[in-house]
């Protein structure tokens, strides 16, 4: 049957556009691994607090109105402007930046030299802090996003490739949100990659996660370098954070995306940049593939869990994920 | 006191300093020293003395560990620096070799190497320049300059983690048991490389070091630290001709070395506090 | 025990036994690194052999063939007369084989004294439930086994440690602290990889005493690789010496130190 | 006081849906003190708990409130509602959980402390259908429909139903569930777009909502025969997908007008500054139905005080008034909400209602919901069954006599 | 000044291996344990019992669980909420298959289930380290979540997929179900986690606990050593799984009573008890209930506060309180990394050292 060859095609495609929104958010995880050995928990949360930020500012919210109009009994909600989209995009990146500074000085700075685990807790510390701070400041109901990205299902390609198949067949439905989200993606995997690999910072970012003490000892000032990365995985949480939230509205769950990139970057490995593409485009493919297949047979719903079985079966061939660095095992 | 190494100005000054770690294990209980320009100062003692300590403490690396100076001042060029970052330190030109070489695993020996030039600022050449010295002073890096440092030997990644200082064109080099686990042969050219960059560049140093032998040799002046408290200091060669150094820290009885099958039937020292 | 060769006269008039382990044609390489080239060589009963040789030379990589963390690209080991299977390493730590580690490996959460009860793992038996309800044969057992490693603590004089966490404790008696784990395991046979870097000489003279008095007193078999000359000199029976995965020179220490190859590779000067 | 807890969940996954509802149902209470003097006379006092739709929180906030003596508890989350049907009962406080919670619960004989009316998911399943029978000429024989759901309790409470109702209207269903909180749809709405399901239904809460409405856009399904259930039928279910979302149908239990009792709440309530939450959302689809929940509860107690003929009364008594409610079209006319929903009455029996919702439709220029229906009524003859089934397994499992006999 | 081992001397191993070695931890550890189990139950009330202890006390044996698995031997696992859900269901299906079995027995046996499962997922361990051995603890989260989701059978084919405990006694008093006093539940509770607490402790501190704790810190080592580390793992892995899935019974039938298992044993879980270990202290049976406490009763705390004392609307409570148990979270971690068992032990050294500083 060439028309269910060719929809197994479609899903294929739109897999892979799943893989590459999973991507944007795993790289977030893997920049601050990479420099700092620290499993960020705090990414997702990370991600909605800056959409929250900047639907705030393009609405002209009144930040912590809520709280304000608790304390004084004032009734205040919004400003009463609305922001051009890229005037809120750069401001919201500046607070991202404030919040990286706010981070290694509040709590990095204090726990330079601590094992992963720890680090590890810190970033729920933080993921909890920023929650509740993203609620107070700009309230939990759902906020619309909207920066102009386009929607919907691409016609020029729907129509295009419906000759393919017979009666059954409608051409292949392709999200233009997902192809401009392909299109990021692909920039910022490779502006990172050449970063870390091969600039004087992304050396030094790569060793501060080897070692913190001998990072400080040869003068790399942890400081600017956590500053720095959580800058970056800031903006690409804002990245992120825009994608998800034009489908779905701003609101809580947006920090639950977190989960879907856990197994993204556990088969690409933790400190692989092209890894947490690769990673991400081998599970939207193998979990979409596997619920068109399989998945329906048995009842569906089986995307959260087979990709994890899925990243599970390359882990157990490659310990350290597809491209992450080998772990040293000597003694 | 002779003068040896003490004809210039002093660099480095430590006042009388007390250590503590995770707020209740005291280590250093006033330990004073100074290190004059271009010296090669060297400081001894057991295990537990708490070289490694007073290192930390001028290089400010103590913080990241949970220790902290309680007392006394450290003064650097007469700049107080205790609440410098250790980044700012070696901007001034003091860098710290580790203990226990401390290389970036993951990084290769080469990427390890540039990583000593991150505070510089005097261009790529330069900075090619120097590592092709460290490479003529090291020549095993140089063939093992592709791998991974977490795979190369021990005495590799020693040889990686002192050129990785010297990368950074220091002003002052605190060397941390250069010697430890090192091939004797390998050992001696060290510390011929230590004293041609001294002689040669100008450069100050500091080491703690167990191998009182070869220490008190190419040093000028020493400090010997027990129990968190300096004991003695002199010139070396003053050490080298004291009785209780050179039967406890060298080795030697009055009829020259001593057989470590002798120990056996074995004196237990005394110390001079404790 | 099977004598392959007859006993051995060493050059200060100790007789030792027979061969334990045998090394023949030992290749070891990773990727384009070959560590170990084509190397053989044996250990005899109750000796203690050295290992020397320049940094990068092979002597830990040889260290893990022998206890099974590494298996050899070439090559076998004989153990007591037999080749030994591939086997994993707490196989051969089952064997009796019991070492130290170059860049130490104590179990840095643990007090002393459980470090070294780690290194009886392979002599208890009792089973979880038993342990689960601390009753009749685990608790008899764990009193039993903890007499056996207060020896060795008092053998090695660190009482005072007890129960401090190793993570804490200086360089020198982490050191102590593993070889007492070593200890513990009452091997046949012990691999020493570096045990008095990072010593000053009073702690090597107390390192050396230990050494010499579990090779004497328990007969243990001891592989030794140390970069002090005088320490080596004064310990060992025989020598073996590696230059970059090679093999270049084997005997007793006064031999081995006048063979000019081995002077150029890695003495530099004669050490007396 | 006649104390009212309000389990409200304004953060966590769900807050969007928690909000409205929680500050309509505090909002009448107020209105009801401010304007009326109390529930005859005596002061309602509302303690508001905050859940997160967490179960241990609920059974936390349920802990900590009855001790106040709390009068009814309207827990809106499934989850919750099943922690509670087990302790209101041996506590004896009246649990409603209107148009959510247990469906079986509607069997006033075997659940004495539970009530859902106005009505339940079994209900909504068949209004829907009934729905769509009446759309397409009384017969849905050879149509597709889908069931999109959440994939817990709450999503396939409708399944049972949707399947008997497919047995005797000859449809075919196929399910498609949505894992927990349902941000990636992408398979389903392939597998949608491949089948070209004649409806699609949505049993949905939360983020999965919006989602869905995208990316049903998004394939360009025709959003008039996409129809979500009652709980899947807001404001902020659609508006984040703007005006793609115009056309979109939902359920409602309640309908959406400009009722007169809303001016007194801006009056009463807003305008003392009294206002639960920051008074934006007073006409909604949720503010309306917390409110419609409130004034049930509200009426209730007036019967349980007529037939004690005491105005102190206690949750055992509350329970009566709920098992005597009657809602005419003058009472909710003389309340101020004409037509906020059916008539209907409960009895020892029947604590469910009448069962009967309408139809709305989404105007994305306007940005209002429309009624399409009046009240639509369920099919009984398929539902009673399988609520009889349901109860009666509940009743043996935990060996309770039934009532009312 | 009571606090000071001198003048208490051991004479055998026997002693100087016992639990709490100074007396005046002896007895504080009995004083304790006498007031949870004889004049607590007279005062609670069923606010205390189903809002606090009850959780506190479950979530304490779910954290001692994971702490032997992450604490002791140092396997990261995110798959707690799923091993507590295996521990429910076999609970759930012991109970309703044989009803007159008592239900202490069927508890055990869920355990037992839940160990079995644990061995199953914890296989990939042996190859797979680190936060990456996560991911396979993971697919154990989603995989046995979704398959209690739509296998019919697992909820006895309930029209709502929920299950829900019926009453079973224990010597005739109610432990189960809606008429289970406040009282009950939680002695049931306290004797389990009495029970297995000791039984943690008599683990750890013998030849099984030190493999455990060398796999943890340097796993090729202790493997060198003659640690088997199949056999480390896979234990820890067991009686790990042992512990969550009493955890889970209790959850489910005496705590909840009834449970859907999306909402009660989903990710959000598993995370929440590895915070617990985590700020409790890794590797410590004591920071096991101090994390249990600081996350059941400090948000629980922090509300009554904010809402009940000062009034603040419950949302912007909710919010503040998240903010609240974040900070507090670093600050601890700041102050003490290695938990609040950490701390206490400090306070501890102090106290010993006390009246001089050092
Ligand atoms: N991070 C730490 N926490 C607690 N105590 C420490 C810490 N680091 C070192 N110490 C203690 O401080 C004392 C001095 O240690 P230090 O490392 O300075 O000695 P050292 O002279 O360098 O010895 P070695 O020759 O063994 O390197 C030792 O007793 C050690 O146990
Ligand atoms: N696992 C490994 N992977 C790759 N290369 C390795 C590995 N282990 C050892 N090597 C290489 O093999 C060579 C021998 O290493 P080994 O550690 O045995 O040296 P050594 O003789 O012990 O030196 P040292 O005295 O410095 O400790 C080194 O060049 C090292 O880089
Ligand atoms: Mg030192
Ligand atoms: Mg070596």
């Amino acid at each position: 049957m060439p028309d269910q060859f060719l929809f197994a095609v479609e899903v294929m495609i739109n897999g892979l556009m799943a893989g590459v929104l999973y991507a944007l958010v795993a790289l977030g995880f893997v920049l601050i691994f990479k420099a700092s050995g620290i499993f960020n928990y705090a990414q997702g949360v990370l991600a909605l607090f800056a959409a929250l930020t900047l639907v705030g500012l393009q609405k002209g919210q009144i930040p912590f109105a809520h709280l304000i109009n608790a304390a004084f009994g004032t009734k205040v909600h919004y400003f009463g402007w609305t922001m051009p989209t890229f005037l809120a995009i750069a401001l919201t990146i500046g607070v991202m930046i404030l919040l990286a500074i706010a981070i290694e000085r509040f709590i990095l700075k204090h726990l330079v030299n601590q094992e992963p685990i720890i680090l590890f807790m810190a970033t729920i510390g933080l993921a909890y802090f920023l929650e509740g701070l993203g609620d107070v400041m700009w309230g939990a109901d759902v906020k619309t996003l909207d920066v102009g990205l386009p929607q919907g299902a691409s016609e020029w390609i729907e129509d295009r490739s419906a000759v393919l198949g017979g009666d059954g067949f409608y051409g292949f439905f392709i999200d233009k949100l997902d192809i401009v989200a392909a299109l990021v993606a692909a920039v910022l995997v490779i502006s990172l990659t050449l970063f870390s690999q091969y600039s004087k910072q992304g050396r030094a970012l790569r060793a501060v996660a080897d070692d913190h003490q001998a990072a400080l000892s040869v003068g790399i000032s942890l400081r600017f370098i956590w500053v720095l990365v959580w800058s970056i995985a800031g903006i690409v949480a804002l990245v992120a954070g825009i994608m998800w939230g034009a489908k779905s509205g701003v609101q809580f769950s947006l920090s639950l995306i977190a989960l879907k990139a856990l197994p993204v970057l556990m088969l690409g490995g933790f400190t692989s940049i092209p890894g947490a593409i690769v990673g991400g485009l081998i599970i939207g493919v193998g979990e979409k593939l596997f619920e068109f297949t399989i998945g329906s047979m048995i009842g569906g719903a089986t995307e959260n869990w087979f990709a994890y079985v899925l990243a599970l079966v390359f882990l157990v061939f490659r310990p350290q994920g597809l491209f992450g660095e080998k772990i040293i095992e000597r003694v | 006191m002779l003068d040896a190494g003490r004809t210039q100005e002093t660099l480095l000054e430590v006042n009388n300093i007390e250590v503590i770690y995770n707020h209740v294990i005291l280590v250093l209980k006033g330990v004073s020293l100074t290190v004059p320009k271009g010296g090669i100062t060297a400081l001894l003692g057991g295990n537990g003395a708490g070289k490694t300590t007073t290192l930390k403490a001028i290089s400010n690396l103590l913080r990241s560990e949970r220790g902290e100076v309680t007392k006394g001042t450290i003064h650097y060029r007469g700049e107080r620096v205790q609440d410098l970052s250790p980044s700012d330190l070696v901007k001034k030109g003091v860098i710290q070799v580790m203990e226990g070489r401390h290389c970036f695993e993951h990084l290769t020996v080469e990427e390890n190497l540039m990583t000593g030039a991150y505070t510089r600022t005097d261009g790529k050449a330069a900075i090619a320049a120097d590592l092709e010295m460290v490479y003529t002073y090291f020549p095993r890096l140089k063939e093992r300059r592709k791998s991974q440092a977490g795979y190369t030997s021990g005495g590799e990644q020693q040889m990686t983690a002192i050129g990785r200082a010297l990368m950074s064109r220091p002003e002052t080099v605190l060397l941390d048991e250069p010697s430890m686990g090192l091939a004797p042969q390998l050992v001696e050219q060290i510390f011929e490389i230590v004293k041609s960059v001294n002689e040669n560049e100008g450069v100050t140093f500091l080491l703690a070091e167990q191998n009182t032998n070869v220490a008190l040799r190419y040093a000028h002046y020493g400090y010997i630290l027990e129990s968190g408290r300096i004991v003695m200091d002199g010139p070396a060669a003053d050490l080298r001709e004291n009785p209780d150094v050179k039967e406890f820290y060298l080795g030697m009885s009055d009829t020259g070395r001593k057989s470590f099958r002798d120990v056996r039937s074995y004196r237990r020292r005394k110390r001079w506090l404790s | 025990m099977r004598d392959t060769v007859e006993p051995y006269v060493t050059e200060d008039g100790r007789t030792i036994g027979g061969v334990v382990m045998e090394l023949k044609n030992i290749t070891l390489r990773f990727g384009g690194v070959v560590a170990i080239k084509d190397i053989s060589f044996d250990i005899r009963e109750g000796e203690i052999r050295a290992i020397i040789g320049p940094n990068g030379a092979g002597k830990s990589s040889m260290l893990n063939v022998i206890s099974g963390f590494y298996t050899p690209t070439e090559g076998e080991v004989w153990f007591e007369g037999k080749p030994r299977p591939k086997m994993r390493p707490y196989q051969v730590a089952q064997q009796g084989i019991a070492r130290t580690f170059q860049n130490i490996a104590l179990f840095a959460g643990m007090s002393t004294l459980d470090n070294i009860m780690t290194g009886r793992i392979t002599r208890m038996k009792s089973g979880l439930f038993s342990q689960a309800l601390w009753m009749g044969k685990a608790e008899r057992e764990e009193t039993e086994h903890r007499a056996a490693v207060e020896k060795i603590i008092d053998f090695l004089e660190i009482q005072h440690i007890r129960k401090t966490p190793v993570g804490r404790l200086p360089y020198g008696l982490q050191k102590r602290v593993e070889l007492g784990r070593a200890l513990a395991a009452e091997p046949r046979l012990l691999l020493l990889d570096e045990p008095m870097a990072g010593m000053n000489v009073e702690e090597k003279e107390d390192m050396s005493r230990f050494i010499l008095d579990v090779n004497d007193e328990f007969g243990t078999t001891i592989v030794l690789i140390e970069h002090d000359m005088g320490v080596v000199m004064d310990l060992s029976d025989r020598v073996v010496v590696m230059d970059y995965g090679k093999k270049i020179g084997d005997g007793p220490p006064a031999e081995v130190r006048n063979n000019k190859e081995v002077i150029d590779a890695y003495l530099g000067v004669s050490h007396d | 006081d006649l104390v009212f807890p309000d389990l409200s969940y304004r953060t966590g996954p769900f807050a969007a849906g928690g909000i409205p509802f929680s500050d309509g149902y505090q909002d009448y209470f107020t209105l009801v003190n401010e304007r009326d003097g109390g529930i005859g006379g005596v002061k309602a006092r509302v303690i508001e708990c905050e859940t997160a739709y967490n179960t241990e929180k609920g059974v936390e906030c349920y802990e900590a409130t009855k001790g106040e003596g709390a009068l009814i508890y309207q827990p809106l989350s499934t989850g919750i509602t099943y922690q509670l049907i087990p302790k209101v009962s041996a506590d004896k406080i009246p649990l409603h959980t209107m148009g959510y919670g247990r469906t079986s619960a509607t069997n006033g004989r075997v659940f004495e402390w539970v009530f859902n009316y106005p009505a339940n998911y079994w209900d909504a399943a068949s209004v829907a259908i009934n729905y769509l029978l009446d759309e397409n000429g009384g017969s849905l024989e050879g149509k597709k429909i889908a069931l999109l759901y959440h994939n817990s309790a709450y999503g396939k409470e409708p399944i049972p139903t949707l399947e008997a109702l497919a047995a005797k209207h000859g449809y075919s269903l196929s399910l498609l569930p949505v894992d927990s909180p349902g941000q990636e749809q992408k398979s389903q709405w392939l597998q949608i777009r491949r089948e070209r399901p004649d409806v699609v239904l949505m049993w949905g809460w939360g983020v999965m909502n919006q989602v869905a409405v995208q990316e049903a856009a998004n394939i360009r399904f025709p959003m008039e025969n996409f129809i979500g259930n009652w709980w899947a039928g807001a404001e902020h279910d659609v508006t984040p997908a703007g005006m793609a979302a115009n056309g979109y149908k939902s359920l409602n239990m309640n309908r959406i007008a400009d009722f007169p009792v809303f001016e007194d709440i801006r009056t009463h309530v807003h305008g003392k500054g009294l206002a639960a939450g920051d008074g934006s959302n007073v006409g909604k689809v949720l503010y309306t139905r917390g409110m419609y929940a409130a004034m049930l509860a509200v009426e209730a107690a007036k019967k349980a005080q007529e037939i004690h003929g005491t105005a102190n009364i206690t949750a055992a008594m509350m329970r009566d008034g709920m098992e005597a409610l009657e809602m005419t079209s003058e009472m909710m006319e003389a309340l101020g909400a004409p037509g906020i929903g059916p008539e209907f009455s409960v009895s020892c029996e029947a604590h469910g209602g009448s069962g009967m919702g309408i139809v709305q439709q989404w105007n994305a220029a306007e940005g209002r919901w429309i009624a399409l229906t009046d009240y639509i009524a369920p099919d009984q003859d398929v539902i009673a069954p399988l609520v009889e089934q349901d109860s009666m397994a509940y009743a043996s499992e935990n060996n309770l006599s039934l009532r009312c006999e | 000044m009571f606090y000071r081992e001198a003048g208490d001397f051991k004479t055998s191993y026997r002693d100087d291996s016992q639990t709490f070695p100074i007396k005046f931890d002896r007895f504080r550890y009995y004083a304790v344990l006498l007031v949870a189990l004889a004049i607590v139950p007279f005062f609670i009330d069923s606010y205390w019992a189903n809002a606090l202890l009850v959780p506190f006390l479950i979530y304490a044996i779910a954290a001692i669980g994971l702490n032997i698995l992450t604490g002791y031997c140092g396997q990261v696992s995110l798959g707690t909420g799923g091993f507590m859900a295996v521990g429910a269901y076999a609970c759930y299906k012991l109970m309703t298959a044989f009803p007159d079995v008592n239900i202490v027995l069927h508890i055990i046996a869920a355990g037992g289930i839940t160990a079995a499962v644990g061995v199953l997922f914890g296989l990939p361990s042996l190859r797979i380290k680190g936060f990456y051995l996560a991911v396979a603890t993971l697919a154990a989260q989603f995989f046995l979540i979704w398959l209690f989701n739509k296998v019919p059978w697992f909820y006895n084919y309930s029209a709502s997929g929920q299950i829900s405990a019926p009453e079973r006694t224990v010597f005739g008093i109610a432990v189960t179900g809606p008429h289970t006093e406040a009282w009950a539940k939680y002695l049931v509770c306290l004797l389990f986690v009495a029970v297995l607490a000791w039984v943690a402790r008599n683990l750890t501190r013998g030849s099984i606990g030190r493999s455990w704790m060398a796999i943890r810190d340097m796993d090729i080592a202790a493997e060198i050593i003659g640690v088997n580390p199949l056999k480390a793992k896979l234990t820890a892995f067991a009686v790990s799984s042992f512990y969550i899935g009493i955890a889970g019974a209790l959850f489910f039938a005496v705590y909840l009573g009834a449970v859907e298992v999306g909402e009660a044993f989903g990710i959000q879980k598993s995370f929440l008890i590895l915070f617990m270990i985590i700020i409790g202290g890794l590797g410590s049976i004591f920071g096991s209930f101090a994390g249990a406490a600081f996350l059941v009763l400090l948000p629980v705390l922090l509300k009554n506060v904010l809402v009940g004392t000062l009034g603040w609307p419950t949302d912007l409570a909710a919010h503040i309180e998240l903010m609240i148990v974040g900070a507090l979270i670093i600050v601890f971690l700041i102050a003490e990394p290695h938990g609040i068992a950490q701390l206490w032990r400090i306070a501890k050294e102090k106290l010993r050292l006390w009246p001089f500083p050092h």
